[in-house]
This record gives structure tokens, C-alpha cells and sequence, in this order.
């Protein structure tokens, strides 16, 4: 087997979920023989960056590239080069309005969001309000979980009413304080749903901070999202499988240069966990640090 | 002619030789030489941009020399810094004020050296210090003003209390007095006087010839960077010293005042409020008369100026213009009449020092010179420019020369041109020859009878008497915000003095600050 | 020595002083004011306590910045180093092991030391302060990442770790009032560069040099070693900013900071001090990083929609420096 | 009237000047040359183009930052100025279904009128610009949100659209240097600009207020009134940004923006601008630019692990700075 060059550009860099997507891809790399490395920008706002992220990529002229689009139009015509360079294309994490991607391993937000949504309903008792602390208000990820979320809620919880809808930009103080001014101007709030790690952690904090009881679900996994999920704070949450995106994207771009079928989408799962099922071996295996 | 007595002189505190300096562009310095005694005040003279404040910043450590050597109490010595010049005994007035305007006086002066107890400031003591820096110098100035609210001439009051406490065996003054009025000349003249008595040697900067006469023992005169002589004040007429300086004899006839009664009147001002610094001030100037405006520090002169000018607003009066009443708002405003105005602190208020002399001159003038599309046109802005750098004497390298590297008289003498290309009727000049040396100073009276005689309606403020009585065909005083009196052209010292200090009975003596 | 009439013209000044900053708290009251009647939920105790919570690590950095920019410099880097500082003290009480006063010395020192290398590079090498700590800010940003592994470093192992920050001494004594410690640390660091800023030769020159640098050397002061010295010291502030946000967060966040200059400054500015130097006050910092956060908490409180609390967040900063200028130009 | 000396003159410093400007082209070589050495795939027609086209935008927006910083001001907002404009864009084309032209005329109003805005606020209510323009800043962020209804618009049915950035006229003509022309656009742009500064009134009054503005003022110029049309003709600049980038994402993308102003001002200042206003050129603005994407770009080709590349990038900000001081003071 050749020493392949695989390149991933990612929408995120430095957060714990893209880390975990990385550590799966470096394991990949490991397992194979190939050579992989990760990138994305500072915030899934920063389309442009992004771009530039792709077409520096392409310039290095790598066996393969691994593309987790932030806008599902903007990267088209670099794409599109990059078919032209015969270079095979994985998307990982949300799909591409494009043929070209030989697969999508991704996870299915809305319908996690959705998990979540029936979990807050019966932990709540079907009635109550409730508030979401969002992490993006435009981004991919941003709008699937929110709207997956309220729109479950709007269809199936008549008596839940959602009294807030606010965006942190994952940022854990900032989601914090967020949390902390809902909970003050709600004193009746039965729960929070936050919608990745970031957001999740600061409305625990908001909540430990103000000794209130509201219900937290959270998104993600990482050690303090797990820990707070022990310890009751948070409820539980929804973990994707990011570990498992990064291994099958760079395994599935190794299948694609050695010539063999993909499917069209790799559906990487999601689970919902709490203190009770977190150490069941098949939902340890898809909780990171 | 190197002044050397017979006597067994005492050994000198400062020998400078063969000192050359450059700056990009410009020689400075070149083969400068300086000797100063214990107990001596040596006058340094020179016209605008000979390098004497050069010279003096090698000697205080704020520049390197190029080359030639350095004595400092018969040894050797290489003053690397301001610091070392302080530890040195070497304390400098420097022409440019060098304060700190967020600071008050008394921070200004001590600083580096604030008392302590216990490692915390000690204010009490600085400002106890400051005060009775102040009480020697019989300055009225509470040392706990901001230094930013306070007038030029206080400040260079500040800047020479700061020199002073340093108690320095070395101190030079690079124009010292350029704000000064007479009363403040005679209290730091007196401060010098002590100062030499103990011994101090002082190094005396300044343009007024006057002043050399009555201070100084000795003179050394610059000319373009180079030493040109070193005479005893006492026995040199001026007419030797400035033919020193310039390199020619300088002819200064005293000017025909040609009778400007019946010219129509060119600006008016009636009852002209602002605060308690104007108080119903009205005045008038006929085309082709130089109004002088005369008054003590802080009388209100600048800020009449300024109100005309419309750079404050005013609280009430008329200005008329021809005899059409104008309004005036902006600068603009004013500008638009036919009113232009040269500010007393050219660097805060007059250059913009970035800019090089051509765009300097031009500044005011732009419209003129901008054709379709916005487009400036250069050629003709650089014509307009060199012209009155030639009518002018402007000493620069080109007219693209970055107005801030320009010596202190040549950066006024930019501003004037400013105004002269603008062409306005009427033009206030406000101390236009502060620190402007002879030959510029005479080049500048000429050019304001010029302008008059050419039409133009002129105010002048000004400090030195002298100059106010040799340049005004009527002289308006001020006091305490009230126009006190105006006085024909020909009219002695005396009598403006008496309108100057005609303070109202009922009011009180103003607290400084 | 004395002069008689100097105390009494000062107390005068002193007067007026006091009366101005009196009035500056106008722009937060009237926020308070509309906010109390807008909603029941906002003149609460907890709710307070979350304003002043909210309040307390920009409030510390703004205060770092306040003492770069009264010198006429700027400091970018605050955030990010504010995150280093905390990463330094994961690393030194969860990597290492140690017991926590070392942590909380070793996020100081950490501080301290980035501060004197911006501090360096701006005095000695003349580098501009916006660029000097636009680098410093990346450099920071990175090693935070490089230093951390990219992963968050938890306290778990220093019991006591949170209460720096979520405690209540206060409330201990008092149980009507229990203010998080982190507020009182934020006071605390108020009080302290007050008193360095009024007291000591170190302030002195900070608004010296923001006032007239040149003069300042042309009056002998080695004016590198001043400079530094106040980058050092606004650097040891963001470290006491970052122990905060760890004890807050009880973990240090490598990936957090970037963006939180702005706030800073904003509140610095906000406060009355001049981005020209020379003048400023920590007290006008408190209160503009106050009114940034009672701001934000009104709005949230009042569930306003985000897009529109950035909205009015903008025009309010712009109209409460705007009333400044009108305040300032009365008097 | 000319005199026959002067023009000789005049060229002599024009020589200087030019062999300035030559070596400041020294930073950006070494960082050519060195990368060039490192990977064989960095100089690649393809690759150059991609830099280009990574210039394009921040280049724009850094000229719009040369125009205010010269003025001695600065501001924030040209990003989210540069989203509010695609955004502004994306609904008269998409929303409203207009043609392309009136697209891009909505777009560039629009900067103009926010520039305009800025400026009257700082000009006629005396805000320091770093408060009007965060100020600013927030408000357009805000306003993009909710005027696009939080959602991206794309530009589908305004075919031809991308050909505005990401079409070749140039490569029409020369199939061997297919040019974007958004990199087109940057340089013309940027040659505008330098006309406006160097040839123009406007030009002059930028840079006179930068040096003394009230010098300026007291020559009775309406300082104002030249003050307020810097803030607009950089909005309009601005403008020209949001084009670009909503035609490179053939989308206007609402919640972009934020931080893009610090791109934009540190290339400004690494391009030798100084932020204490009256001198700059576009010129050094476009080498500035042009170092940061090439940094980013030979970082990336190089395979350097992102972390490790923020501290590179923040290094080399700081060195190139102060290289230019070193190269000036030995001039
Ligand atoms: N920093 C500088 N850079 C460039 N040129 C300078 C600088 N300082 C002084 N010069 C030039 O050196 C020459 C001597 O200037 P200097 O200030 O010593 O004159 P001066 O005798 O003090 O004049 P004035 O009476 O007007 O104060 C002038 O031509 C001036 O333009
Ligand atoms: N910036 C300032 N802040 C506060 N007071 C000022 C300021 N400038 C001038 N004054 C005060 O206004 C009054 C009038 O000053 P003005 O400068 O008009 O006097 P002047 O006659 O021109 O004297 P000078 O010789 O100082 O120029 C004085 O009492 C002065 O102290
Ligand atoms: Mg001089
Ligand atoms: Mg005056």
C-alpha cells in the first residue's frame, strides 16, 4: 500500500468535537499506512477562510481530500477543480450540494436535535417552558439542531413552550452568562437544551452557578460534558460519533484511491447517554475526552 | 577674535570643538565650536537654523556628535543621554516646551525625582517643592494646575522652574523668553543673575538683541553650522554682532507710518463677549493699517483673535466685514470673509508638521488649485511654494522638505505663507516673529508694511513692545478681557504699560490657574 | 514651606473631580433605571450577583488595558494571554501536580513574563503596540494550543480550585450577600492599580508617557524600563484575568480569548480614558466594563433576539460616550 | 513661473522614494523565496492564483483601512461593513430579483452610507472613531442577521454573478495566467485609491488631517465635511469587498465579518502605514496584505500543524515590522 497524502479540511479547529474528529482520522492514518493532516477555521462563520483552507490544500496537490463543508455552495468551483485534478473528494460531517464528493460520513443533526427534544419532553413531564443556548445562529450545525430540535418540540409537546432561543457561539463563558440571565428572567424554566460542548458546559456552569435545578441536555461528549453528565448536573446529552467521522472519512478516501464502490453516505450515528447508560461499552466507545 | 583675557581665567565648565553633526539631508553642524565659563552667561547667536539648538542637544545628550571632542571640567567626557547630561550637572531649557500636558506643574517638574515615603509618592512634599520654586522665581501659579490649561508663557515658566530645580552647575536656555512679557524677563533675569553669582555657567539662546545687551558677558555667534566668533557683549555694538550673523549689514530704517484715516474700514468688532476673558471688546481697522494689540500675559488677546477668527465661539458682539455684517462660525466662515489668522503655537495650531513645506503652504489654498475631478495641480502648488520660499527666505532644502524638520523661525515663516498665498484682506497675526531671529524679524516687518501698503488690513499681536511700537499706525491694549484704550502710532511705552495694568477697582487681582 | 492657598484651590479641583466622575455613572444608571422598570426580574440579588459575576473577568482585563493605553499604547493580546495564563496553571496544578499556590504563582509569573516580552519588543525594537500585541496575541493564541495539547485542562484534582472565583467569602460571613469571590478579586485588583496608578512613581510615568513621551526622556527617565514595567504589570493582571476564567470554567480552555480584547478596550474606553494617553481612570473602567455587562444581562433578560441585542448594544455604546462628550463639554 | 531646479529635485526624491518602497517588497520576497525552497508546490501558477485570490478581499479592506488610518483614525467595522453589503446585495439580486448592475450599485451605496453614518458620527458628535466604528461594528453585524433573516442568500438566480470574482477576463484573453478578477478588482482598487491620495484634494485632506487636524482646521477648511467623505469613500471601498466576497461564496453569508477588521489593520500597519495617522500608501497596504496570505497560504502548503501556524504568523507579523523600522532608520 502507498504512503498517501490525505488532506482535511474541517469547519473547526480548536474544539473538543473536531479534536476527537482528528484523533479518529490520526488513527486512521495510523491503522493504513497514509498520511493525514486536519485543518479548519477559527468559527463556522468563516466561509472564506475556509476556501482558502481548500484551495491551499489543493495547491499541495494531495491523493485525497477529506471536506467538511461550512456552506453546501461556496466550495463548489474549488471542488470542481479538484475533480478536475483527479483528486477524490470525502465530505465528513454535512454533505455537499454536489455529486462530486464520492460519500458524505456524516451525522444526521436534525434528527439527534429530534432525540433530544423527546428526551427534555418526557424528563419534563410533556409540559413546561424551555430554553434553547445555541452554539451558531447561521452555521449548518447551528441551524439543523436548533430547528430539529424546536421543530420535534412544536410537533409532539403542544405544552412545552420555548421561552428563549439564544447563541453563545460555543464559547463556554459567554454561554454561561447566556444561561444565567434566561434562568434569572425564567424562574419557572423547567429545561435547557445546549446545542454542542461548548454551549452544554456553560449552561451546567450558568446552572451550578445559580444553584437552579432546570433540566440540562447537552450535545457532545469531552471530559467535563461526561463528568457533569455523572454527576447529575446535566441530564445527559446527545454525543454523535466524531471519532468514528474522522476514522471512516480518511478510511473511505483510502478505498477511493485503491478503486473500491463507497456508498453514497456513511451514516456515523448518534446516541443519546446518561449517567446510567454511559459506561455500556457501545456508547463508551463513541464518548471522547 | 576668540574673547581670551589676560587674566588667569578660571578653567572652563564646557569646551566643544570641531563638532559635526548631520541629519538626513541637512548639515547642521559643521566644525561648531562653544567654550563656557563658571559664572558666566555666554549668549548663543544665530539665525533661524545655524544649528544653536543643535548644538545645545549634543551638549544636554539628546544627540550624538558626528565628530570634535567634548570637555566637561577639563576632562574628557561623552554624554550619551539626558540622564547622563542631568547626572553630569548639564540642565536645559528647551526651546521646543518638552512637557508633559496631562501632568500638573508640579509633576512636570519633579519628575523623575518625585519625593517618596515608603515607596508612595509623596505629593504634599512635590507640590510644597513646586511652590517654592515657584515663590523664588515670584511666580503666582498654583503647581497643582493641569499644564495643559495653561498659557505658552506660563508653561515656559514651568519648563524654567523645572531647569532650575535641577540646581545644575551647567544651564542653557534656548529661548527662554520667546513668551515672556517684560515683567516675567525682569524676574528671570534677576533668577540669573543670583544663579551666576554662585557660579553657574549659562547658556543663553534668544533672538531679542536687547536681552543679549543687558545679560550676557560674552557672545559667540553661528552662522550656517559653523562657529563665526566669540566677542565680549559688553564692548561689541549690535550692528557687529548681527553683521556676524547674517554676513552682511542689515539696514532696518525706521518705517514711514503713511496716514490710513480716511481708508474705508476694513473689519469691525462690537462688543465682543466671551466668558471673562472678553468682555465688550470693540475695535476697528481701516484697510491698509496695522492695528497693534497690544497687553499683558493672558489679557485676552489670543482669545479675541481666536473669537474673530471663529475658532471659539463667541457669547455675543457683531463683526462686520466692510461694513457688512458677517457671521462667522468656523474658521471657515472666516476664512471665506477675507480673515486669516497665524496662531501664536504654530506646532500645535499651524503646521501640519507630516506634511511637507509645498502642501504646508498650500493647505489653505487647495480649492484654488484643484481641477476637474478633484485633482490637484501640483506644478502650480510647487511654483506658488517656491516663490514664497524665495520672498521669504525660507531655509530648506526643498519645498518638498517635511515641515517638522524645518528650524523653529523657518516653520513660522511657512505658516506666513500660508496666509500670503490665501491672499486674505484682513490678516491677524498673533506673535508672528516668536522666535524669529533679526534678519528674518526685519524681513518680516518689511513684509507686513508691504501688506498694508498693498491694502491689507492687519492686526498685530505681539509681546515685545519694540515691535508693536515699530510696526502699528494705532495701538488697541488690552487688560483682564477689556479693550483698555487704543493709542496712536507714535505713542511711548509708558502709556501702553498704563492701559495694560488699568485694571477694573472692583475687580480682583485673577488667581493664577 | 507651605502655601496656603495651594490646599484649598486643590480640594476645590478635587471637588469638581469627584462630581464628574459622579456624573459618569449616569450612562449606567439610566441603563439600570430602564432595565429595573422593563422587567421584575432584574433589580434581584441573583441577578445582580450575575452582573457582577459577569462582570469580573472583563473587568480585569479592561483594567490591564486601561494601564497600556493611559501610556498611548494598546494591548490586543489581553485575551489570549489571559487564556496562556490559565493553561500555565492547568499545566503546573493538573500536570504537574502541585499544591495551588504555585499554580496561581505560575499563572501570574506567566503573565508577567509575555507582558515584559510585548513590553521589549515595543520599547527596544520600536515595533508599535497594535502590532506588538496583535503578534503577541497569535503567538499566545498558538502556544495556549501547542502547551494544552488542544484539549481543555480540568481542575478536578485541585479541590478548592473553583471556589477562587465561585466562593463567597463574603457570603460565608454574610449570607444575605453572597458575593462570588471573583468580584472581590476584581475590586481588589480595581483598588490596587488605582493606588499604583495615583501613588507610586510607576503610575506616574504611565501618564507621563502617554502625555508627552519625549519629554519624558528628554527629562532623563529611562523610558524603556518604565514601559516595559507597565506592560509587565498589565500582563500579571491578565494572569490574576485568567485564574479567574479557570476557576470559573474549573478547567482552562485553550481555544478561548481570542475576541475578548475588544470588549476590554471597549470597556476602557467606554470608562472616559483616552486611546492618545495620558489620561484615564480605573474607576471609569469599572464602570464602562459594568455597563457592557448590564447590557448584555438586560437584554438577555429581556429576551430580546440576539441579532437585535447586537444592535443595540452598538448604538448604546456609541450614545453613552456620546453623553460623555456632551457631560465633558458642559462642565 | 517653474523654476528650473526644482523638478531635478523632485525626481531625486522620487528615486529615493521608489528604492523606499522596492525594499519593503524585501519582507515579502524572503518569505517567496523561502517557501518556494521549502515546497515545490508552492510555485505553482495555481497556487500563486490562489493567493491572489485569498488577497483579494482583505486586500480591498485594508484599503479602506489605509484611507481612515491616514486620516489618524481607524475602524472596526470594515468587516461586518464588508457582510452588510453582500448582504444588502444578495436581497435587491435575489430577494427583489433586480439585475446584477443594480446589485452592485445597492451594495456600494450602501458602504457609502454606512461609511457615511461613521463618519458623521465622528466628525459632528466628536465620538473617538474606535468607539463609533465598534459601534458600528456591532450595528451592522446585527442589522445582516436580521435583514437576511439569519440565513445565508445565495445568488443563483443572478447567473454571471461569481463570474465578478471568480471568472478570468484576463485568462479569456491569455489562457496561460487565467487571473481572477476579483485580483483585477483589488488592483484597480487599489490604483484608485493611490490616485485619490496622491493626485487629489481629498488625497490631501486625508493626510493633512492625519498630521494636524486642527491645523487644518484653523486654515479654514471644512474638516468636517472632508472627514466624513474619508469614512464614506472607505464604506464604498467596503462595499466593493462584500462583492467579492459574496461572489467568491456566490453567497452572502450574514453572521461573517467579525475579525476581519484586525486582518485588515495589521496589514495596513505591516504595509508601513503608521496608526498615528498622516502618512501610508496603498501601495505598502497591498504588500502588507499580500504577507499575510502568502504567511497563510506557504504555512499551509508546508503541512505546519495549525496551532504551530498562528505562532509563526503572529512571529512574523512582528519581524516584518520590525524590519521595515530597521530599513527606515538606516535610510
Ligand atoms: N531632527 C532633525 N532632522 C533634520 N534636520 C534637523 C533636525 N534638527 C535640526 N535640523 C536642521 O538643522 C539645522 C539647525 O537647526 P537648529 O534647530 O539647531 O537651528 P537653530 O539655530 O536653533 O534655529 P532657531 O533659531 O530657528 O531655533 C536646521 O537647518 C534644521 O532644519
Ligand atoms: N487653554 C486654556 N485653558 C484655560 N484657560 C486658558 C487657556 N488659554 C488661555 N486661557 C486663559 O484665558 C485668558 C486669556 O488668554 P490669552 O491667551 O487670550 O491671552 P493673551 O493676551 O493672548 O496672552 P499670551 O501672551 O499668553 O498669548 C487667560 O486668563 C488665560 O489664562
Ligand atoms: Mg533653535
Ligand atoms: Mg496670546
Amino acid at each position: 500500500q502507498e504512503n498517501y497524502d490525505i488532506a482535511l479540511v474541517s469547519k473547526g479547529f480548536q474544539h473538543q468535537f473536531w479534536q476527537a474528529v482528528k484523533a479518529g482520522a490520526d488513527q486512521a492514518a495510523a491503522d493504513l499506512g497514509v498520511s493525514v493532516t486536519f485543518e479548519g477555521p477559527e468559527s463556522e462563520t468563516q466561509v472564506d477562510r475556509q476556501m482558502d483552507m481548500l484551495a491551499a490544500a489543493l495547491s499541495r496537490q494531495p491523493d485525497a481530500i477529506g471536506f467538511a463543508a461550512l456552506d453546501s455552495q461556496a466550495a463548489i468551483p474549488l471542488l470542481q477543480q479538484a475533480d478536475a485534478a483527479g483528486i477524490p473528494i470525502i465530505a465528513f460531517d454535512s454533505g455537499v450540494d454536489s455529486d462530486i464528493p464520492l460519500t458524505t460520513a456524516t451525522t444526521d443533526n436534525a434528527a439527534a436535535a429530534a432525540l433530544a427534544a423527546d428526551v427534555m419532553g418526557e424528563l419534563i413531564g410533556g409540559e413546561g417552558k424551555i430554553a434553547v443556548v445555541a452554539h451558531d445562529q447561521t452555521s449548518r450545525t447551528g441551524i439543523d439542531r436548533r430547528d430539529g430540535f424546536l421543530n420535534r418540540i412544536a410537533e409532539a409537546y403542544p405544552n412545552i413552550e420555548v421561552v428563549s432561543v439564544q447563541y453563545g457561539g460555543g464559547d463556554q463563558l459567554q454561554s454561561t452568562e447566556i444561561t444565567k440571565s434566561i434562568l434569572l428572567a425564567n424562574p419557572d424554566l423547567k429545561g435547557i437544551f445546549g446545542t454542542n460542548e461548548g454551549s452544554a458546559i456553560g449552561v451546567a456552569n450558568g446552572k451550578q452557578e445559580l444553584g437552579s435545578d432546570v433540566v440540562v441536555i447537552g450535545f457532545d461528549s469531552g471530559a467535563a460534558q461526561k463528568s457533569m453528565v455523572q454527576s447529575g448536573l446535566m441530564a445527559g446529552a446527545i454525543t454523535q460519533n466524531p471519532v468514528g467521522i474522522g476514522y471512516q472519512t480518511v478510511q473511505a478516501a483510502v478505498a477511493a484511491l485503491n478503486g473500491e464502490e463507497l456508498p453514497p453516505v456513511i451514516d456515523t450515528g448518534f446516541y443519546y447517554y446518561n449517567a446510567e447508560n454511559m459506561d455500556n461499552p457501545e456508547i463508551a466507545a463513541v464518548l471522547y475526552d | 577674535m576668540v574673547g581670551e583675557t589676560s587674566d588667569a581665567a578660571p578653567s572652563p565648565l564646557v569646551v566643544m570643538r570641531g563638532i559635526d553633526k548631520s541629519f538626513p539631508g541637512v548639515r547642521a553642524l559643521s566644525q561648531a565650536q562653544f567654550e563656557l565659563l563658571p559664572g558666566e552667561v555666554h549668549a548663543l547667536m544665530g539665525e533661524n537654523g545655524a544649528g544653536k539648538s543643535t548644538l545645545m542637544k549634543i551638549l544636554s545628550g539628546v544627540y550624538q556628535r558626528d565628530a570634535g571632542s567634548l570637555e566637561l571640567y577639563g576632562r574628557p567626557a561623552e554624554i550619551a543621554s539626558p540622564r547622563e547630561a542631568q547626572d553630569a550637572g548639564i540642565g536645559i531649557i528647551h526651546q521646543e516646551l518638552a512637557l508633559m500636558r496631562d501632568l500638573t506643574a508640579a509633576q512636570n517638574i519633579f519628575i523623575g525625582r518625585e519625593p517618596r515615603r515608603f515607596g508612595i509618592l509623596d505629593e504634599g512634599r512635590l507640590n510644597r517643592g513646586a511652590a517654592a520654586i515657584f515663590r523664588s522665581m515670584n511666580l503666582k501659579l498654583d503647581p497643582t494646575v493641569l499644564v495643559e490649561t495653561l498659557t505658552i508663557a506660563k508653561q515656559q515658566m514651568v519648563e524654567i522652574a523645572k531647569a532650575l530645580s535641577y540646581r545644575s552647575r551647567v544651564l542653557i536656555m534656548d529661548e527662554p523668553t520667546a513668551a515672556l512679557n517684560d515683567a516675567e524677563i525682569a524676574e528671570l533675569f534677576a533668577i540669573i543673575n543670583r544663579l551666576k553669582a554662585e557660579g553657574v555657567g549659562i547658556v543663553y539662546i534668544s533672538h531679542k538683541m536687547d536681552e543679549i545687551k543687558r545679560i550676557s558677558d560674552r557672545v559667540t555667534v553661528m552662522r550656517d553650522g559653523e562657529y563665526v566668533g566669540t566677542v565680549p557683549a559688553a564692548e561689541t555694538p549690535i550692528e557687529t554682532i548681527i553683521s556676524m550673523m547674517v554676513g552682511r549689514k542689515l539696514t532696518d530704517e525706521a518705517l514711514a507710518i503713511p496716514d490710513t484715516a480716511d481708508a474705508p474700514i476694513a473689519l469691525e468688532v462690537h462688543n465682543l463677549n466671551r466668558g471673562r476673558e472678553i468682555r465688550e471688546v470693540s475695535f476697528s481697522v481701516r484697510q491698509g493699517e496695522i492695528l497693534g494689540l497690544a497687553g499683558l500675559m493672558g489679557a485676552g488677546r489670543t482669545e479675541v483673535a481666536r473669537a474673530i477668527f471663529g475658532a471659539d465661539r463667541r457669547e455675543g458682539g457683531d463683526i462686520l466685514v466692510h461694513g457688512q455684517r458677517v457671521r462667522i462660525v468656523s474658521p471657515r466662515d472666516a476664512v471665506e470673509k477675507g480673515i486669516g489668522y497665524l496662531s501664536e503655537d504654530r506646532k500645535l495650531f499651524g503646521l501640519a508638521t507630516g506634511l511637507d513645506v509645498r502642501n504646508n503652504i498650500a493647505l489653505a489654498s487647495l480649492e484654488r488649485f484643484t481641477g476637474p475631478m478633484g485633482v490637484l495641480d501640483e506644478p502650480g502648488m510647487q511654483a506658488a511654494a517656491d516663490r514664497y520660499i524665495r520672498q521669504l527666505a525660507i531655509k530648506t532644502p526643498s519645498d518638498t522638505q517635511e515641515a517638522r524638520l524645518l528650524s523653529g523661525g523657518n516653520q513660522q515663516k511657512v505658516v506666513i505663507a500660508k496666509w500670503l498665498l490665501r491672499n486674505c484682506d484682513i490678516l491677524i497675526f498673533d506673535e508672528p516673529t516668536r522666535g524669529i531671529d533679526v534678519g528674518a524679524k526685519s524681513e518680516i516687518y518689511k513684509l507686513l508694511n508691504a501688506l498694508a501698503a498693498e491694502g491689507k488690513a492687519i492686526i498685530v499681536i505681539s509681546s515685545e513692545l519694540p515691535e508693536i511700537l515699530r510696526l502699528s499706525h494705532r495701538i488697541a491694549v488690552m487688560c483682564e478681557g477689556r479693550l483698555t484704550g487704543i493709542l496712536p502710532g507714535g505713542s511711548s511705552q509708558e502709556d501702553i504699560m498704563r492701559l495694560a495694568t488699568m485694571r477694573e477697582p472692583a475687580m480682583e487681582v485673577r488667581r493664577a490657574g | 514651606m507651605t502655601d496656603a492657598t495651594a490646599p484649598a484651590q486643590k480640594s476645590g479641583i478635587r471637588i469638581t473631580g469627584a462630581f464628574h466622575r459622579l456624573l459618569a455613572f449616569s450612562g449606567l444608571l439610566a441603563l439600570v433605571v430602564v432595565f429595573s422598570l422593563a422587567s421584575p426580574n432584574f433589580m434581584q440579588t441573583q441577578n445582580i450577583l450575575a452582573i457582577l459575576q459577569a462582570t469580573s473577568v472583563n473587568g480585569v482585563l479592561a483594567i490591564a488595558a486601561t494601564l497600556v493605553i493611559i501610556t498611548g499604547g494598546i494591548d490586543l493580546s489581553v485575551g489570549t494571554l489571559m487564556t496562556f495564563c490559565a493553561v500555565i496553571a492547568g499545566v503546573v496544578l493538573t500536570y504537574w501536580g502541585m499544591p495551588m499556590p504555585l499554580g496561581i504563582l505560575a499563572a501570574i509569573l506567566a503573565g508577567t513574563a509575555s507582558g515584559l516580552v510585548s513590553g521589549v519588543v515595543i520599547a527596544k525594537l520600536k515595533v508599535p503596540p497594535f502590532i506588538a500585541t496583535l503578534g503577541m496575541m497569535l503567538i499566545l493564541k498558538g502556544l495556549s494550543l501547542v502547551i494544552s495539547g488542544t484539549r481543555p485542562i480540568y481542575f478536578n484534582d485541585t479541590p478548592g480550585f473553583t471556589q477562587l472565583s465561585q466562593g463567597s467569602i463574603v457570603g460565608a460571613l454574610v449570607p444575605a450577600m453572597p458575593i462570588p469571590n471573583g468580584v472581590l478579586i476584581l475590586f481588589a485588583v480595581a483598588l490596587l492599580t488605582a493606588f499604583v496608578l495615583g501613588k507610586t512613581a510607576l503610575g506616574r510615568y504611565t501618564f507621563a508617557l502617554g502625555s508627552n513621551e519625549e519629554a519624558v526622556r528628554l527629562s532623563g527617565i529611562n523610558v524603556d524600563r518604565w514601559k516595559i514595567a507597565v506592560y509587565a504589570v498589565a500582563g500579571a493582571i491578565c494572569g490574576v484575568a485568567g485564574l479567574l476564567i479557570a476557576s470559573r470554567l474549573n478547567s482552562a480552555q485553550p481555544a478561548l480569548g481570542q475576541g475578548y480584547e475588544l470588549d476590554a478596550i471597549a470597556a476602557v474606553v467606554i470608562g472616559g480614558t483616552s486611546l492618545s494617553g495620558g489620561r484615564g481612570t480605573v474607576l471609569g473602567t469599572l464602570i464602562g466594563a459594568l455597563i457592557i455587562s448590564v447590557l448584555a444581562n438586560g437584554l438577555r433578560i429581556l429576551s430580546v433576539a440576539q441579532e437585535w441585542q447586537t444592535v443595540v448594544t452598538g448604538t448604546i455604546i456609541i450614545l453613552a460616550v456620546y453623553a460623555d462628550i456632551l457631560r465633558r463639554r458642559k462642565l
